[in-house]
């Protein structure tokens, strides 16, 4: 069978043998601390449910909203609340979080019970489940999930595709889960099916995986509406409209959701999380990180407690093999560099990478040289150069036109360009700046 | 057929009024900043071309020759010319005041353009007869606005390019018009008349 | 609608005043004007035609011929434009060729002399659009000098094509349109002979 | 603004081939030997200079609407004139210039100049401005030839018509053909003007 | 107050391996057969032009970047590489400072004024080139048959000096194949032999630095048109600089459509004008001209062939 | 006879196509005010888009609209504006002051050091949107010049101590450099204001503090000293009344990081300096 594929797109480099050759190991201990922001996920942020000083257990709810999109947020480690307050997150920004200092019982909360009835329940229940669980995209977004299993008025599916492709270099979490717990993850692809009504369920792995495509087909087997479907090597096969073009072949209208054309896209590892909620009730409280780069001592795939800080992390994985000069929280290609480790693990982190002197060399942009590299690359088959000589020269009106808002910042033009041009910086930019300006005509 | 053709190719590659005979040169720096305003110039060029062409050649064998009055021929031309002009002018206004506002001062250029004039001149003393006058007026102006069209393009290009200050602009666009003009000498002896078979 | 009228009048005042200025220029210039014309042409057939008082313009006679013999319509001597006859006291003494080959740049106005027993006698340039510095040097004396005394029989053709013609160095199409030229006016100036004309 | 301000603005500030920018087609033209730009300067300088008075002195009588078709006529007269004396009296002059004659009238400067100065202005204004413009576009044209002629054929000031071969200053052979073709007049007046922008643009900071 | 030291940047923080250098320094690499068959061909004279051509190119690149105070970018190649092909391009006997005037003029004015390395609209060694034949005439058309002659290599010996595609349109003369795809026959430097460029060109698409798009439809085209013509398509395929030209001068990527389908498109274009000014314009060849006509339309091209994006809707007929 | 075919011919020529154009002037007049044409030729004609129009031909129809005061042009001033007062045939209205743009940041590399090594694109905007850029105050200078570039009147540039500085002579208040500014250290006052507090950080004073030697650490001397009341502390940082100070210099004195400068004073930074 030939691997199906999109156009577009390069190939990178995946140094993912370090962490991908390791199972998944538990961070122990569990850190003395975490730090909990209030907004992890795509939506409105959730309000404290409790207040400092009072004590927590693993599992117990501490933060919701009454938003229609939003995701709550629970206590990963049992002990006391210390702070409720700004503390500073990925990407610079400061974010309300709850910090909670361990008591180091790990005592779980009431509410954490296996459900008995679990393979009766209804679509709405289990997205209710999903939805308290505070389940979120594992694949980088952080999308709420109930949300996205919840049909738009007018609008159905008819396809589910669990995202296995794991394109981004460095990380093999989803790689590692679906070898190890291939199980778990058809059970939550077919907790997906039900709670979407849908008969048809994909899972698109990319080749460079044969023992997860093959662990995941022997767990399907019997199960005629699931079917794995192997992928061709080739950054970005994971993102969810390159991925279901690949599949089915239907392209996601511009500015359309996968809805738009029938489906809903999971990432691998939040198939598995629906399923612990559902079945044991466990909120997801911990997630797995692949902690990789050539400044770490023992890369490996760590299952770690939401709001654990980086700092412990890295700690937990031997330290610093030789000073870090960029510290990534994500893959390399779509990550986004820290200037500190005292910030916390969420949901949505899917990768720690810390890389050294020579990989993060800061490079001199050239002129461009026209050379289309990036015409060719890019998954959207937008015109970067474009976008970001407009860009650069301030000219928004002329990048949306464009269409700098297609762009998904998958970063396959700044890969691929001889010049070391900074295309998605540009075209981000541009983004910013053309959203701005429809924010200050809509408030006119 | 061949020779209507020969007269259109000549026209629009051979002797092509901006890149090797000299004219209109003005509109076409002033206009083709952008594509739309020069596709919109090349129009209304085409058009008036094509008009005079027709105009000035009646005027010439109805009215100058018979009347023996070869020497008013300059001013009449221009005098003709200038007035439809200014004709196309008001249409423009009232049809497309957008147009009319991209091509600014150029419209009452287009009387000046050289090339309007020359063209009508050509026409009479390469005895062409009234069709054969029409083709020629509508290929010189499309080979107008052939260069103007690519050039726009261009421009479009070099404006976000670091071009030294004291040449941006003006200069810029002359060198570019330059080296238009080098590309284009391949098509210096070119021999229309044996591609389309004409003696 | 007056002031309708009034433009139309103030337009046909201008053109009138401008009119007659330029009738009145005219009518003084004129004759000079045709004079010079004249004597420009004059001075380049006698150029080319030595020894002749007096031409004639016989191209209708001559190309007449032409027509009457050759097949399909299709003209033997394209480039020859006008024919002038040179006489001396009557007596014919030679033959001049208005041509305009095509060049380089263009076509190359031309007038070929040729005598009585039908040798080039004299050549000159009216009006050429070669590049300056290459083509432009078929005006030069020391080029033409190369067709003189040349007659019909062999093709009149450059070096590079197997001629007798040396061309210019780096512009062989101008003086390959000269020769062709030169080649035409010396084939006709024979085939009119032969048919008597002269 | 003085009569002699007025005169000389057209020398350098407001030069119509340089600054103004217009004219473009006859200075691209004519301007591959010193002789030829001499006489296009002059004689469009007449025309330039007749046109203005003319103009200026009909310009309470001409209505807007028909301003252009009259100003044109007025040039076109002028410029017929030239012609038929010229080929009349000094037929060797108008040979060399003759096909750039009739393009006197199409030349952009001169209805520039009737439209923007002329029309507005006083017949001693008017003429002034006639004849600092023209002779403004004389001095450009001028300079450029002489750089073009120089380059493109390794003479200077040779007028072939008139027989004189000019002042050789090195050999034909080595000369580069292309300056006085095409591109060579337009990638020659651009670096001119580019050259003059970058001269003014440095005293102007100077100054600062 | 120095903060952590660590490096903030946007993503993606992984690279690929090639840069504008090194493509530049392949393109050299890729010429090389190319060159060595030159000077096999035509003696050190060659080697000459190409050294002096390549430092005029690049000297004058630097003298201009320092006078008007900018850095200097000599060190990207992109100027050797624009001097190698001016010299290649050339007759063998041109006079060294004609060259080394082509190699100044083709850098100030087609590159340098346009703003430097990615700028320039059209190719700057053919700009060179163009304007040294419209220069320079008598010197740019003066041919020589190549100085070595070895057994192997058949012999034909024709009007001494020639060009193959000057000698079939002047005179009917069809020089054989292996003299044209080995490369004994006269020419420019570097145009001659169908061999060395062609494994420089495999070269450079091994590397992935061209895609076929532009050659192959540009020599399809010619040799499509040649047989409608009734002309003979591989012949007009290996004489003159088609070649060459196809391979690495409309490969220029400055200087062609950055879109995939008006890379066609342009192939195309070079294509046609190419066998039109062969067959029917004033010289014999046409290459330079028409990659240097279809520059002048790369910035329009490249506005209509703008891909479709992903997920635009189809417009419904 | 010769004259009369010249003259009749020409002449009724020209009769025919001046009544053919008075006639089409009549059927296709279009309405356009003629003050539009004259008000376009007296504005500056540099097309920068300050007013908030499309170019000046753009104000010009605005101004004739009514849709735009006479003094729309923020380039020409109060000379152009008078020309247009007079052509519109009102009064100019009350005097407009000269105004000129100020950077209100003295956060200078040497002052207030960086969170991190930035490896981007040259522009503020860009630099901001990335962990909210390398400054060490989240509200200070990034001194990659984006408000330079944007100015198109050559009336800014980057000062040795790699702050922006403004020409305080050529700057025309056309505001662009205050769009260009991501953190909204530049903004245009009145010429005359002399006394600013040369800061925007809303940080707490220990933070300031900890970040930057020359930052506004709101602890309200300048209130009490100033003899006006034209002080106020509005969330953590000093604000000036213009209208109530008169620039009696006690505030700059006394501040003790002296983010309060007074102009002419030799020892100011950034925007202040060199006019
Ligand atoms: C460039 C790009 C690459 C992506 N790569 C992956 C991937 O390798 N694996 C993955 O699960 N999601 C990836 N995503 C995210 C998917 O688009 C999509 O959001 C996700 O699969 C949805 O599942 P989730 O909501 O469960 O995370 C990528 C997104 C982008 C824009
Ligand atoms: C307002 C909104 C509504 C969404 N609705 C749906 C939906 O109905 N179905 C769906 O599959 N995804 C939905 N998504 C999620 C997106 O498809 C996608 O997973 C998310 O934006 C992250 O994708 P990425 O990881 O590829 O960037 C929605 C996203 C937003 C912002
Ligand atoms: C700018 C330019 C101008 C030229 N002018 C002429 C010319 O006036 N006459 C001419 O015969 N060839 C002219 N040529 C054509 C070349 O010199 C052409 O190669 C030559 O005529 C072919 O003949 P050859 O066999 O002597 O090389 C010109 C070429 C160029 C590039
Ligand atoms: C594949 C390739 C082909 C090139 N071809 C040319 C060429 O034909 N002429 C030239 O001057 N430079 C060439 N260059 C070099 C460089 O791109 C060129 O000088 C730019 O036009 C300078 O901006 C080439 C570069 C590459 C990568
Ligand atoms: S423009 Fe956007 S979508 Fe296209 S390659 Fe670049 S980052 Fe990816
Ligand atoms: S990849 Fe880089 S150099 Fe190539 S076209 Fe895109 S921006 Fe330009
Ligand atoms: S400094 Fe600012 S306000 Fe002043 S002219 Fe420049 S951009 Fe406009
Ligand atoms: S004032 Fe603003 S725009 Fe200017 S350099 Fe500083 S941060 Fe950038
Ligand atoms: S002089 Fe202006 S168009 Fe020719």
């Amino acid at each position: 069978m030939i691997a199906k594929t999109f156009r577009g797109g390069i190939h990178a480099h995946y140094n993912k043998e370090a962490a991908a050759a390791k199972p998944t190991r538990k961070m122990l201990p569990p850190p003395a601390r975490v730090v909990i922001p209030l907004h992890q996920h795509t939506g409105a942020p959730c309000d404290p449910l409790v207040k400092v000083g009072d004590e927590v257990k693993v599992g117990q709810k501490i933060g919701d909203s009454s938003a229609r999109l939003t995701a709550p947020v629970h206590a990963s480690l049992s002990g006391k609340v210390v702070a409720i307050s700004p503390q500073p997150q990925s990407g610079g920004r400061d974010v309300v979080s709850i910090v909670i200092e361990s008591d180091s019982k790990e005592a779980l909360d009431e509410h954490v019970e296996p459900r008995r009835d679990a393979d009766d329940l209804s679509a709405d229940e289990i997205r209710a489940i999903v939805r308290e669980a505070g389940i979120v995209g594992l694949g980088g977004a952080a999308f709420p999930t109930y949300f996205k299993l919840t049909p738009p008025p007018g609008k159905s599916f008819d396809t589910v595709i669990l995202n296995g492709a794991e394109c981004e270099p460095y990380l093999s979490a989803d790689h590692r889960l679906m070898v190890e717990r291939p199980g778990d993850v058809i059970d939550g692809a077919r907790l997906l099916l039900r709670a979407t009504g849908v008969e048809r369920a994909y899972v698109g792995i990319e080749e460079n995986k044969p023992d997860a495509i093959e662990a995941i087909a022997k767990a399907a087997d019997g199960d005629g509406r699931i079917s794995v479907v192997p992928l061709r090597v080739k950054y970005p096969q994971g993102a969810e409209k390159q991925l279901i073009w690949a599949i089915l072949r239907r392209e996601v209208p511009s500015g359309g959701l996968p809805v738009d054309v029938g489906a809903v896209v999971s990432n691998v590892g939040t198939a598995a999380a629906v399923k612990d909620a559902v079945f044991s009730g466990m909120p997801l409280v911990e997630r797995v990180v692949t902690v990789a780069g050539s400044c770490i001592r023992e890369p490996q795939n760590l299952l770690v407690k939401v709001g654990t800080l980086v700092t412990d992390l890295i700690e937990a994985c031997g330290g610093y093999s030789a000073p870090p000069s960029k510290v990534i929280i994500g893959g390399p290609m779509m990550g986004v560099a820290q200037f500190t480790t005292d910030i916390p693990v969420t949901k949505g982190t899917s990768g720690v990478l810390l890389l050294g002197r020579d990989e993060a060399a800061p490079t001199e942009p050239m002129p461009c040289v026209r050379c289309g590299k990036c015409v060719e690359a890019c998954s959207m088959r937008l015109m970067p150069l474009w976008i970001a000589n407009y860009a650069e020269a301030g000219r928004f009106d002329d990048a949306e036109r464009v269409n700098a808002l297609d762009c998904i910042e998958c970063g396959c033009c700044s890969f691929i360009c001889p010049s070391r041009r900074r295309l998605v910086q540009s075209v981000r930019l541009a983004k910013f700046e053309i959203m701005a300006k429809r924010r200050r005509a809509q408030a006119k | 057929m061949g020779e209507i053709l020969v007269i259109f190719f000549g026209g629009v590659l051979l002797n092509n009024f901006i890149l090797s005979r000299f004219l209109g040169i003005c509109p076409f720096i002033g206009v083709s900043k952008q594509v739309e305003t020069a596709t919109g110039m090349g129009m209304a060029v085409i058009f008036v071309m094509g008009v005079a062409s027709v105009v000035t050649w009646v005027v010439q064998q109805l009215i100058l020759v018979p009347l023996g009055l070869g020497y008013l021929q300059t001013i009449a031309f221009i005098l003709v010319i200038a007035a439809l002009v200014q004709l196309v002018e008001m249409v423009v206004q009232k049809v497309s005041p957008v147009l009319y506002r991209a091509l600014g001062i150029y419209l009452p250029l287009i009387t000046t353009n050289c090339a309007v004039l020359g063209v009508s001149i050509l026409n009479i003393t390469e005895k062409y007869n009234l069709l054969e006058a029409a083709v020629n007026g509508i290929a010189g102006a499309s080979g107008f606005t052939m260069a103007i069209v690519l050039f726009a393009a261009i421009r479009e290009r070099m404006e976000l390019s670091p071009i030294p200050d004291s040449l941006r602009g003006f200069p810029m666009a002359l060198i570019t018009a330059g080296l238009m003009s080098i590309a284009f000498l391949g098509f210096v002896g070119f021999r229309l008349k044996d591609l389309f078979g004409v003696m | 609608m007056r002031d309708v009228l009034k433009l139309g009048f103030i337009l046909f005042a201008i053109c009138a005043v401008a009119a007659g200025a330029l009738a009145f220029v005219n009518d003084i210039t004129e004759e000079r004007i045709a004079a010079q014309a004249a004597m420009k042409l004059e001075h380049a057939l006698e150029s080319v035609v030595p020894g002749a008082e007096e031409f004639k313009d016989e191209t209708d006679r001559v190309l007449a011929l032409k027509v009457a013999v050759a097949d399909g319509g299709r003209p033997e001597f394209p480039t020859v434009k006008r024919v002038y006859a040179g006489y001396d006291n009557g007596e014919m003494v030679g033959a001049a060729f208005a041509c305009a080959p095509a060049g380089y740049g263009g076509p190359i106005d031309t007038v070929v002399g040729v005598s009585r027993d039908g040798v080039v006698t004299g050549l000159t340039v009216v009006k050429h659009t070669e590049t300056p510095g290459l083509g432009a040097n078929v005006t030069t004396r020391q080029f033409q000098e190369r067709f003189l005394g040349l007659r019909a029989g062999a093709p009149v053709k450059v070096t590079r094509d197997g001629g007798q013609v040396e061309a210019i160095t780096g512009a062989t199409i101008s003086s390959r349109a000269m020769a062709g030229a030169v080649d035409q006016a010396l084939r006709l100036f024979e085939f009119a002979r032969r048919q008597g004309v002269w | 603004m003085s009569f002699t301000s007025q005169l000389t603005k057209g020398l350098v500030k407001e030069n119509p081939t340089f600054r103004i920018l217009l004219g473009m087609c006859p200075t691209l033209a004519v301007s591959l030997a010193i002789s030829n730009g001499i006489g296009m300067g002059i004689a469009a300088t007449f025309v330039l200079v007749g046109s203005n008075v003319i103009v200026s002195m009909l310009r309470n009588v001409i209505p807007s609407k028909i301003r252009i078709p009259c100003f044109i006529v007025v040039i076109a007269s002028f410029v017929t004139m030239v012609d038929l004396v010229m080929a009349a009296f000094v037929p060797k002059l108008h040979e060399v210039l003759g096909i750039f004659i009739p393009l006197i009238v199409v030349n952009c400067i001169i209805l520039a100049r009737a439209e923007a100065f002329a029309s507005k202005n006083g017949v001693m204004y008017s003429l002034a401005d006639g004849i600092g413009m023209g002779l403004g576009f004389t001095l450009a044209l001028t300079g450029l030839s002489a750089i073009r002629e120089l380059l493109g054929t390794g003479t200077l000031l040779a007028v072939p018509d008139f027989g004189f071969p000019g002042f050789k200053i090195f050999d034909r052979s080595l000369a580069a053909v292309m300056v006085i073709l095409p591109p060579g007049g337009f990638i020659t007046l651009g670096l001119l003007i580019g050259l003059l922008n970058s001269l003014t643009r440095k005293k102007r900071k100077a100054h600062a | 107050m120095d903060g952590t030291g660590l490096i903030v940047s946007s993503s993606p923080h992984q690279r690929a391996a090639v840069s504008t250098p090194v493509i530049m320094s392949d393109v050299v690499l890729a010429l090389m057969p190319a060159a060595l068959a030159g000077v096999w061909f035509f003696g050190l004279r060659a080697l000459a032009m190409m050294v002096v051509c390549v430092a005029a190119a690049v000297g004058t690149e630097a003298g201009l970047e320092r006078l008007m105070g900018k850095p200097v970018t000599v060190g990207d190649y992109s100027a050797v590489v624009a001097g190698l092909l001016l010299a290649l391009v050339v007759p063998p006997d041109l006079p060294l400072w004609i060259g080394a005037a082509g190699a100044v003029f083709a850098m100030a004015i087609a590159k340098f004024i346009f703003g430097g390395l990615g700028q320039n609209i059209f190719n700057p060694a053919l700009i060179g080139r163009a304007a040294l034949l419209a220069s320079w005439p008598v010197f740019m058309t003066r041919w020589r048959w190549p100085v070595f002659q070895a057994p192997w290599i058949p012999a034909f010996d024709a009007v001494s000096s020639a060009t193959p595609l000057a000698l079939w349109k002047l005179g009917g003369i069809k020089t054989p194949y292996l003299n044209l795809f080995l490369g004994n026959v006269a020419g420019s430097i570097g145009e001659t032999s169908a061999v060395a460029i062609l494994v420089g060109a495999v070269y450079l698409l091994w590397r992935g630095h061209i895609s076929l798009r532009i050659p192959v439809s540009f020599i399809g085209t010619v040799a499509v048109l040649a047989g409608l013509f009734h002309q003979d398509p591989l012949f007009h395929v290996l004489a003159g600089g088609l070649l060459i030209g196809a391979f690495f001068m409309a490969t220029d990527y400055v200087t062609s459509p950055v879109t995939p389908k008006g890379q066609i498109v342009f192939g195309i274009g070079c294509g046609v004008l190419t066998v039109f000014i062969r067959l029917y314009g004033g010289y014999p060849e046409g290459v330079c001209y028409a990659i240097l006509i279809m520059n002048a339309a790369t910035a329009l091209i490249d506005r209509y062939t703008v891909p479709r994006k992903f997920g635009e809707v189809k417009k419904v007929a | 006879m010769i004259y009369l075919k010249a003259v009749l011919s020409l002449g009724l020529m020209g009769a025919v196509f001046g009544l053919a154009l008075a006639f089409a002037a009549k059927k296709l007049a279009t309405e356009q005010d003629p003050r539009q044409d004259r008000i376009a030729e007296v504005l500056p004609g540099a097309n920068c888009g300050g007013c908030g129009f499309p170019g000046c031909s753009g104000l010009a129809s605005a101004i004739v609209e009514g849709k735009a005061p006479v003094d729309g042009c923020p380039v020409g001033g109060l000379a152009v504006a008078a020309k247009v007062a007079a052509i519109m045939g009102v009064d100019a209205g009350a005097a407009r002051e000269r105004k000129v743009a100020r950077v209100l940041c003295q956060g200078s590399p040497d002052n207030c050091g960086s969170r991190f090594i930035y490896d981007g694109l040259a522009d503020c905007k860009a630099a901001n949107l990335l962990a909210g850029g390398p400054k060490a105050c989240v509200y200070g200078c990034l001194g990659l010049g984006s408000c330079v570039a944007a100015c198109t009147f050559d009336a800014m540039y980057m000062g040795p101590d790699g702050l922006p500085v403004v020409d305080q002579d050529a700057c025309t208040s056309c505001g662009r450099c205050v769009a260009a500014c991501p953190r909204g250290l530049v903004q245009v006052v009145p010429a005359s204001q002399s006394v600013t507090v040369l800061c925007r950080s809303h940080a707490r004073g220990a933070e300031v503090r900890k970040t930057c030697k020359v930052g506004c650490i709101g602890c309200g001397l300048c209130v009490k000293v100033c003899p006006t009341q034209a002080i106020t502390m509005e969330n953590n940082l000093a604000v000036i009344d213009p209208a109530k100070c008169d620039a009696c210099g006690r505030c700059a004195e006394k501040c003790p990081t002296k983010c309060i400068v007074m102009r002419g004073a030799k020892t100011i930074a950034g925007s202040l300096a060199a006019s």
